[in-house]
């Protein structure tokens, strides 16, 4: 059952790979909010790499995930360079949407990322789509969808998730649970466990209690794609997890909603550091190999930033296409 | 070509498309069974059966009442490789979905740089005037070309609603088209083909020289009778309907201002930030020097819809309310003429 | 428990009225669409009687009540008189709209009927928003919102009962589940059951399978809003029931999305002939008490149908009123 | 009086309304740890602590991420005795509700012939300007314009926004007030006791004969500036601020242009049926024989919102778009003055 025994160890290691280039990446855009020299703010997932590489590593090529506003996970955990990513955020052309989007509209449809929504919870039925199209044109993809425990609580998830399951669609429902929507613990605004939602809409609800194990989440999330695949349709995935930094880079509010010993609690519970000593105690790595995949990684992130800072900006004219698959509304438009 | 009904054209427009290419599929609300007859039912479509029969259930879904999630997942589909037309059945249902309209349909290609092609039709229909209450009433296509990103169609007769259908399900992007249900019944001559009515074109139903008449959807046909009991007076109307909104053919109504120097413009939306507000304001900016008289709108009054068909009627634009609207402007002309008559 | 025992004759009587006045007054709407009388259509809610009489007289005074188009039978199960109500279905000035809502849109505040809704769905969060104002304002009134299977699939729902569940608000969501939404079948379009989705949300959920009997349904919603009023928070009550007619008057669709066998199972359990062989079984009333109360009601609805058609319609000026609280704006509206 | 910042002047326009009725509460997402600024925070109302502390929780509440629910249980508290605050935080997220801003609160009093009374006011603010992306810079009042039964308010000012508050607490009907994230730092001199600022009434900014030019919201201070530099170029600009946009005071906008005989409209939202078009459409019908020049918009290009803050600023209005637009409306007049000035 545990599909995870099976993981030869390259793709153990790249699981470390991506949560590494999540943490470090994430860490850096923080600086570069705090230094202006990514304009806006920034939503970091930090704390929550294990949920986010669990969960897309449990996807193949060809699949499909769209994602939220805490939106540089998604990508990096679908294997999406970061240069590209980096570059989107400073509003560079060379970013993965040109500039235009920046750090909350992230795609790379390269790597089947369709896109982060600044809007909670408005890009779950995008997924829904994907798995209709993928059962329409008898596709054996499956699409996956992450949002947050405070999206949970958007009329638009459950009129996807009973579509999803009355048409036995293969889209996999990812609740990233980190306690908290912005300054509003979930226990306060949320009728239920959020897991048991999935039972009313006739579909199989599963909750990672510890969402700081990448195996445990992939497990759980390879189980439910595949029985998307097999043509079962859909699951619902909980993952219990924790952010460990603010809601947003910047933002500047009262922190005394969280509990001190919970917060302690969580941050004890690191999962790059977790994965990192599993890997090595097991015998898979030894410590020094995983020092080199982390100088790799940290290079890696060093590199996107310098490709980012020397990336040139977008031409005004950029501003001006892509609003239309044809050119003709053009100077309507201006 | 022959003789078709608005409805019966865009049936047939679904049907071609449908035959055309896999990929196009239909959701709906109510859609297997034909309720509101477009997806079967048309004699020659009958002895084929309907479509449940002609293209299967994978492609012509009944869909839970669920408008948002229909909405987004149409937009997801089309985002991955489908080509799908969604029957929304009433124009009032659209607000349910307002956000996937904005911020996935409208704003994806362009904030993703490219990355999206969302070839997705939305079909619905304004039901005014049938004494179905304000929930059922409403013509919101305003609101919608306020945003950049869709496009928005609102066909007013059967030959331009078989052309405009398939045009959009060609489109790679979002295309919102806005039928009205006072026109279903009407009739036209259709050509048999496939044929497609590129957007931004407008069509001049009737040339004139004195006024130009701008009608949109259902408000064409009064447009053009206000037309013919203006041209016993002596006042020549030139009618157009400008097909699709977004985009707008605002050339060929500056054109028509500059030709005549006097406006009306007939739409069966609100009045406030309507179609009308958007073409008077255009008109106000670009054909100023030639403009001889004040823009007059012809809209539906700012109230909402009473039940009461003597009362809903009053609230809608009707042929007399565009011919005391075209008096108004073209006073001047009207005593000249009446005088010159006299003489 | 069931509290529907201790009912006395009076009330028993009472119900068995208020279903008459529903069935013999959506008889006469269906016969007077047909001929013209009535602009539009009409949805009736006969076959549902029980369903509709039996939520609606578990209701107290000062308690509200939200509907959707499937509309004359929640006013008249909440006690409004069948005059206003038809004279609004021909949109007469004594309507009790004045003539400007119509069938789908009847409301009558003098019984806690705050209005019916033509959108599906779109009257359930005013019922949240009913019990919110209870509870700020301390006062005990509970609020229920009646919703078909079809109107279960809107996302609004859930969000409601998330809502209500997560302030413990009075409220009651009784879904009315007549198997069909138009010609969409509940269970092609539903994942899992409706019922069972209460539980997710924290809240009971509770399903009467026999819902042609007034007497279970009043006993599981009794017991709803007992517990509401406790200050416990909501609860879901699924109704299993049938409408005899088509989905709305003059619909001509084909009818074969309706199994034969099912149709007549259900045409078979009439809850007004199945309530009023009940009284007389158990003695509560005779024959002859029964059909003087029908007698009495058939009055009642010519009386009502005779007060629309000799009404007035309503003034012009009326279609100018209302709009705004203040009439200043009136100028700018015309 | 005190000098007071626009969103302070919110706060404490809040603060006033809920202690003077304890009908009024507060709800919306993170209300209770004052995340937008506006439910405690400032330095006189934190002596008094946060208005959970000062109302308690039953008045201020956290709600779920549930807008639809949201709206419509305002609109029902509302309607059975409460006097709702919503607070919407971005004006991005009105469209998850959008179904319950029109079909129950525009609509629920007319519909029901009065019976319902619906005192609820949805704040919000638009967030442009500030690098936040395509899905978090909307400025949609003009859709809400068009839904008769709303009353729309988009504040340009800290003493505006304080009174114009007031009174859509008062009013019995359902006020949205679109406030900008741009303003929200600037200061004015503000009463101190309680006070309200009629609906339906403009503020004249600046006198002037030239060229009648209407800010909205964010373009008000914009307006001010380019009437300044137009000024030193000898043009005279008039500034009109609507206030509310429902009711709007059609009638000193079309004063000032029958006195000044151009117009110049800035606002935020996009150009196509925005609130320019309808006072363009209102001015090119009541004002026609007045006006002496084309009237020009400067509103936010038919784009969406890119993210990169140099192309995002060129698709709102600025200083140099309204001085361009004032320059083409007043070309004969600068010539004039130009010529005067040479002589
Ligand atoms: C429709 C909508 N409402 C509100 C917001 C503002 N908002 C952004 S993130 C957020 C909290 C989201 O919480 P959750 O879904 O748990 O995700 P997390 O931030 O915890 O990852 C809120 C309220 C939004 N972006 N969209
Ligand atoms: C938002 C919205 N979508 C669709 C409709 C059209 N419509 C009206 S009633 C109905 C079926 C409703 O089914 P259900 O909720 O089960 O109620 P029933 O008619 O069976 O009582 C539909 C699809 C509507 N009125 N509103
Ligand atoms: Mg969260
Ligand atoms: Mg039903």
């Amino acid at each position: 059952m545990t599909l995870s025994a099976s993981l030869d160890k390259d793709l153990l290691l790249e699981m470390q790979r991506r949560m590494l280039r999540i943490r470090l990446f994430d860490e850096r855009a923080s600086k570069m909010v705090k230094r202006g020299f990514i304009p806006g703010t920034v939503h970091t997932s930090i704390g929550q790499e294990a949920q986010v590489v669990g969960a897309c590593m449990a996807l193949a090529k060809g699949d499909h995930m769209t994602g939220n506003h805490r939106s540089h996970g998604h990508p990096i955990g679908m294997g999406s360079p970061l240069g590209p990513l980096m570059a989107e955020l400073v509003g560079k052309a060379t970013g993965v949407c040109k500039g235009k989007g920046g750090s909350l509209h992230l795609a790379d449809y390269a790597v089947g990322s369709l896109g982060e929504s600044g809007i909670t919870g408005s890009s779950i039925p995008i997924a829904v789509g994907a798995g209709l199209s993928a059962q329409v044109m008898n596709e054996k993809r499956v699409a996956l969808t992450f949002f947050g425990d405070g999206a949970a609580n958007q009329g638009v998830l459950y009129e996807s998730m009973n579509m999803a399951s009355a048409w036995k669609l293969p889209v996999i429902f990812l609740c990233e649970n980190n306690h908290y929507a912005l300054s509003t613990p979930a226990h306060t605004v949320t009728g239920g466990r959020i897991v048991d939602r999935a039972f009313g809409f006739g579909m199989p609800g599963i909750r990672v209690e510890n969402g700081q194990d990448v195996l445990e989440v992939y497990d759980a999330v390879a189980e439910a794609v595949a029985r998307a695949r097999r043509g079962e349709g859909p699951s619902l995935v909980e993952v219990m997890t924790y952010r460990f930094r603010e809601h947003s880079e910047g933002l500047r509010i009262n922190t005394d909603y969280r509990d001190a010993n919970e917060r302690e609690f969580w941050l004890s519970r690191d999962p790059v550091a977790l994965f990192r000593a599993m890997l090595i105690e097991r015998g898979i790595a030894s410590a020094a190999e995983m020092d080199a995949v982390e100088a790799e990684i940290a290079q890696e992130v060093e590199d996107c930033v310098a490709f980012a800072t020397e990336s040139p900006d977008p031409d005004r004219s950029v501003a001006f296409a892509d609003l239309y698959s044809d050119a003709y509304l053009l100077e309507d438009v201006l | 070509m022959s003789i078709m009904t608005y409805i019966g054209a865009i049936g047939a427009a679904q049907q071609e498309a449908m035959a055309a290419d896999p990929r196009v599929v239909i959701l709906g609300e109510d859609v297997e069974a034909n309720v509101y007859g477009t997806t079967g039912g048309s004699k020659q479509r009958a002895q084929q059966g309907d479509f449940v029969q002609q293209f299967g259930r994978s492609r012509i879904r009944n869909t839970p009442i669920s408008e948002e999630a229909i909405v987004g997942a149409a937009i997801g589909a089309a985002m991955t490789g489908l080509r799908p037309i969604v029957d929304l059945s009433y124009s009032s249902f659209l607000y349910m979905a307002m956000d996937q309209f904005v911020n996935q349909a409208a704003k994806n290609r362009y904030m993703f740089g490219g990355q999206s092609s969302i070839p997705v039709v939305f079909r619905s229909a304004m039901f005014y005037g049938l004494a179905t209450g304000a929930h059922h009433s409403d013509r919101p296509y305003p609101m919608f070309m306020g945003v950049p990103g869709l496009k928005v169609v609102a066909p007013a007769s059967a030959s331009d609603a078989k052309g405009l259908l398939r045009t959009a399900v060609d489109s790679d992007d979002p295309v919102l088209i806005f039928e009205a249900v006072r026109l279903w019944g009407t009739k036209e001559e259709v050509e048999d083909g496939e044929y497609r009515i590129p957007f931004g074109v407008a069509r001049t139903r009737r040339d004139g020289s004195d006024v130009t008449v701008v009608g949109i959807s259902g408000c064409v046909p009064l447009a053009l009778e206000a037309a013919r009991q203006m041209e016993a007076r002596g006042v020549s109307c030139e009618v157009i309907d400008p097909r699709t909104l977004v985009p707008l053919d605002t050339r060929a109504i500056v054109r028509s201002v500059l030709k005549t120097g006097r406006l009306v413009i007939a739409e069966p939306a609100h009045r406030t930030c309507g179609a009308a507000a958007e073409i008077a304001a255009v008109v106000a900016d670009e054909a100023h020097h030639a403009l001889r008289a004040p823009i007059k709108r012809v809209a539906a009054l700012n109230m909402q819809i009473p039940f009461n068909p003597v009362l809903e009627a009053e609230m809608y634009p009707t042929t007399e309310r565009i011919v005391a609207a075209i008096e108004a402007v073209s006073a001047d002309q009207l005593d000249t003429r009446t005088r010159r008559a006299g003489r």
